[in-house]
């Protein structure tokens, strides 16, 4: 997770330029939800998994290019394919990795598993199964801080298939005419399931849907963190201010399939080897080092995220199932 | 006895949410013109004078959208009372309800609550039709992670309001829009009706009838009715659909041995079906007659003067009904 | 009801200059629905309308426009302000008066009233309920044309409260990823029951709801018939011609209440001057005179109008109510 | 007897659609994914090779406008077949589906119809978690204007799908997904399977389970498992919810005098208390016991591998439940 805390980072103010230590924490969140990923693969492979799983391997940038602009104190709603953004707002891998397995010791005791991680000790309003269903949800948490002037903003995560939605439409309008502190992001990888976006999607223009309702908006390249967590900063800091949510699309690829098992034929193999050729970290890394990072300090990173990795595996294999108890606990507070 | 003030439905209605609204700061209304125009059936009127624009907020016509937000709130803070005009526009907001709001506690493994209050309305007898006439409350009691209550009276209506208020999950109540300007003696003193606390509303040794929303007040006069046949109805209002307060009804049930559940919503997989399966099941060895439903006709709610008045149950139904039953 | 059928006009050509019995005809059509409004009015003030019901005089520019532009044979989907409209399309006066009244002769026999008057004889699907509710209708009847090759076009009527539903961009999208025939008309009168627009809807411009879809998307005089019909001719020719949706905002005035009873008080005074001197009856009837129409000719129109609406009354008073029977056929086919 | 194919549940579907789709130009399929991909349970395999994108239509994730759209299509003279990948996303086109489809008949006094099939997917066993594994069918059940059929065999969904396909009214069809690679003996030649029959998979003389969708094959297991007991258990099919086949249902109980009902959706205000309100209202004479209902756990489902299998009713509980019944 990111242990620089968003817009402060240690200055009081927000800022497009990110020091330092701020960069190196991106790539280092970026390469442990990699390795995370990974091993949830691999978990999956061995038929540890229940149910279906998406990876967002690929999309780390998107990911931790917005949440590094946040507070651990912010909100956001993530999507069916939000291990990246549960790690980057700072979750415990181990708690995250058992949940996945469906196990007790996961952030929800394996009730909901990859769709449904929640923690609100660090903002995170859930994973959701729903398409576009975390939407309003970061736009209530805006409702929430702006009524209670708690100087909370909130993120709503989406993919390209929820633009579709109009559940996307209402809540951009009304967090247009209420100046709500929010962030509308789209982390378009060009596909919902095994629908390509343009075959479903009018418009010549993304970023007019939020144009649309005189909401800023514009659209980023989603493989490269730094320009993601520049026009991430400036929204946040549009929102922090009371001026209104943003719109920000983030263009990405899902280097996995829909999930986990899916053999992604319906994918062209110019453009699979195009996108590869735009590895975020991979990027990031070339340009850490141009800044004279070490190739054995990105090492060293790479190997502490595969061991923190490996661990939270441990850990999840290791958590019993869950009691038959817990079956009818918790269904009312 | 001191003499105590009658107010109406509405008016118990907007006197719970304003002593609530001063008591607790995080409580808000949402809804379609819920704000200056104080409601469209006058159901939040002063509210919007006393609170301002922060506390009692008029939505776009986006119910999904606007629900969905609440729930939002409600997950990170606030305490929303959200409006649907009509419970026929719950189709609307049954996504964020049922997959995000009824969840969301039980997913997060109780990290997270949604306290909100869905209120609407219901209900024939203003010839709105099809679309502006149904009682869909049985769709929502189907799902584990709502509460659902049905006030009958302004008394029941204020009592069931605090407690809604004060609950930190979803609850929804539905308001027929017909009960709003009837009135009970209500004390100046707030007060809280309890969830799945069935009600006898008249206390009687023939017959029990189960009677749900409006639907109490048909079956009162039906008792009245059926009083001069000689036939002692006992009149039992469940007031929260979920929780069910099934030891209560089963209660009535052995002291008369013979039930009629009546109920304003359709029949046909609608709320009178749990509650005669349940007794059906609970109540077995002490029924005398089948448990016998009347519910509303399994049709969708025409408009016309002449037809409208077909659809619910009414007294003479409920009458009618009872003497065939006591007649098994 | 019109009786030049649409864009064929005797010459099988589109054509955004009517001739003059076509204009005539949409002033005959006009002068009918407001005589038609002012007919439900007083049976409504006599209690004799179940419900409530929503008149759309001063929009009937907006209504006829757009409608002469259509063959009895394409579909319209109407609102709750939708008598204009059936009208329009063609349903006999008598037969919408009694289902008003919700009297056995109404169309639906007295089951739906004002909301629910469908007339498939003309196109006709349906006054409707809920806000947006006929948007997909309408786009669906064009996807049966289109599937069917049967050359119809339709039309999607919503007021500008529907423009914040999320319905109504879903299948924006839809009609113009699949080429649809299908116009979508906006009726903005300014109010969403007691709501301004304004206070509701972001965006400082509205046909960039539609363009964002790349919809081409116009706003008109709605209460200028002539404006309305040739952006309406324009858009039906392009559905014709297989090019697709387009998007037509009509800017109007309720010259009543939301619904019959309403008073009104949350409007502004000067604001109900401005729009009653620019009744679109009246500025067609001065164009006409222009044109050489005499007077005695527009006197004429009125006094049939009159004639027709107070035999509809009649009708409809003295039609039975419908027999219980009705209560339960029908409810399947 | 000569030798009859089998296939499973998901080809005998889509040999259903297949034949249809040949027989009449106006069915068209339209869902997410349904076309190039087949299906995401490749349960429309096969059908876009052969009808093309102007028939097996793709649509954007907008299941309200999607959804509304084969409504206006259906009224105006397609007959649409419109998939929502998993019934829990019927939320989303609730309003379409309830306000529009099923009362257009009715409110347009019969001018237009809905010919319209609504298929959709549920159950447990994937661990999909809270908003990939409810079974909503009561819901739909509950709405006058609308069929509601659950096809518990290969042979049976080919049939109603006939029906369906050829019904004039919305007809939903509720499909359990780990029903889709189930087989069983289908003849060549087209067939329908009317609704409003219910079938009964198994005579017997001691005790009627009436079971729903999968739970059929719960129920057949578990009166094998009785039958060791000397239990001879009839296990009843309504097929379909609504129109309900109560004569038929009443018909086994009044052989019986005992029934358990097995339903797969929630207990709380589901289906299972529909059939079992009815049963021990139509059967009261004949009823030894009360009739009892076994349906899936008011909780939302867990994802969990040692959860998940506890919410829906299973052959061991089934049989348990039977014998608990058997000794009222
Ligand atoms: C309302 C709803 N409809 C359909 C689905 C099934 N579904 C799950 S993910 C998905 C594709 C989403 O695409 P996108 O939003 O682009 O996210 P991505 O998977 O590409 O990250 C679909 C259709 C769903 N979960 N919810
Ligand atoms: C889905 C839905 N929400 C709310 C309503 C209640 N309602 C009826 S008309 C109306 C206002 C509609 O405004 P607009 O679309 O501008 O049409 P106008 O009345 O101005 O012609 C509202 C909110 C409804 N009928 N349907
Ligand atoms: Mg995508
Ligand atoms: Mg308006």
């Amino acid at each position: 997770m990111l242990q620089t805390d968003g817009v402060l980072d240690g200055r009081g103010e927000p800022d497009s330029e990110p020091g330092p230590s701020r960069v190196l924490d991106m790539y280092r969140t970026m390469v442990l939800i990699r390795h995370f990923e990974e091993g949830v693969r691999s978990l999956y492979a061995a038929g540890l998994v229940p149910g279906l799983v998406h990876l967002c391997s690929g999309q780390e940038a998107a990911n931790v290019g917005v949440i590094a602009a946040l507070k651990r104190s912010d909100f956001i709603a993530s999507h069916h394919r939000g291990h990246g953004h549960c790690i980057a707002k700072g979750t415990p891998l181990p708690l995250l990795m058992a949940e996945i397995l469906g196990r007790a010791a996961g952030i929800s005791q394996g009730r909901g598993g990859t769709l449904h991680m929640f923690d609100p000790a660090v903002g995170n309003l859930g994973t959701n199964g729903i398409v576009g269903g975390g939407i309003p949800l970061a736009t209530g948490a805006a409702l929430t801080a702006k009524r209670l002037r708690t100087g909370q903003i909130a993120v709503a995560f989406f993919g390209d298939g929820a633009l579709n939605q109009g559940l996307l439409h209402e809540c951009m309008n009304m967090a247009a005419i209420w100046k709500l502190p929010v962030v509308f992001v789209c982390e378009n990888n060009g596909y919902g399931e095994y629908t390509a976006i343009d075959t479903v999607t009018a418009g010549g223009s993304l970023t007019a849907r939020g144009e649309v309702f005189d909401i800023p908006s514009h659209m980023v390249d989603g493989m490269d963190v730094l320009a993601v967590h520049a026009a991430a900063v400036a929204a946040v800091s549009r929102a922090r201010a009371g001026e209104g949510p943003s719109f920000l699309i983030c263009n990405t690829y899902r280097f996995s399939g829909h999930h986990a098992a899916d053999k992604q034929e319906y994918k062209n193999k110019e453009e699979v080897k195009l996108w590869a050729g735009k590895d975020p970290i991979l990027r990031l890394a070339g340009h850490l080092r141009e800044q004279g990072i070490g190739q054995e300090d990105l090492d060293r990173m790479e190997s502490e995220a595969a061991a923190d990795v490996a661990a939270a595996v441990e850990f999840g294999k290791r958590s019993a199932e869950p009691e038959p108890a817990l079956l009818r606990s918790r269904v009312y507070a | 006895m001191p003499e105590e003030r009658e107010i109406t439905y509405r008016a118990a209605i907007i006197e719970a949410l304003r002593e609530e609204m001063r008591a607790d700061p995080r409580v808000i209304v949402l809804g379609e013109d819920v704000g200056a125009a104080g409601g469209v059936f006058k159901q939040t009127e002063g509210l919007f004078a006393e609170f301002g624009t922060e506390r009692v907020i008029d939505t776009p016509i986006s119910e999904s959208g606007a629900f969905g937000i609440a729930v939002g709130a409600a997950m990170t803070g606030l305490r929303p009372v959200f409006e649907v005009m009509f419970c026929d526009f719950l189709t609307l907001v049954m996504d964020q309800l049922v997959n995000q709001a009824a969840k969301v506690h039980y997913m997060s493994n109780g990290l997270l609550s949604v306290p909100l209050v869905l209120r609407t309305t219901m209900g024939t007898g203003a010839n709105l039709g099809p679309q502006h006439s149904q009682s869909l409350y049985a769709w929502t009691a189907h799902v584990p992670g709502l509460k659902v209550v049905v006030p009958s009276t302004a008394y029941d209506a204020k009592g069931l309001y605090r407690s809604a208020l004060r609950d930190d999950n979803p609850v929804l109540i539905f308001e027929d829009r017909l009960l709003y300007n009837t009135k009970s003696p209500i004390p100046e003193e707030p007060f809280a009706v309890p969830f799945g606390r069935c009600d006898v509303k008249r206390a009687g040794s023939d017959i029990t009838i189960v009677a749900v929303g409006r639907m109490v007040h048909a079956a009162l006069a039906a008792a009245t009715r059926l009083a001069e046949h000689g036939l002692d109805t006992e009149v039992v209002d469940p007031r929260s659909l979920v929780p069910l307060d099934v030891e209560g009804l089963v209660r009535s049930v052995r002291k008369t041995n013979r039930v009629l559940v009546v109920d304003g919503g359709h029949r046909q997989y609608g709320a009178a079906a749990e509650i005669a399966a349940t007794l059906s099941e609970e109540a077995f060895d002490w029924l005398d007659a089948p448990v016998t439903r009347l519910a509303a006709e399994d049709v969708p709610i025409p408009l016309s003067r002449s037809l409208e008045p077909l659809v619910q149950p009414n007294e003479m139904r409920i009458a009618e009904q009872a003497q065939i039953l006591m007649g098994r």
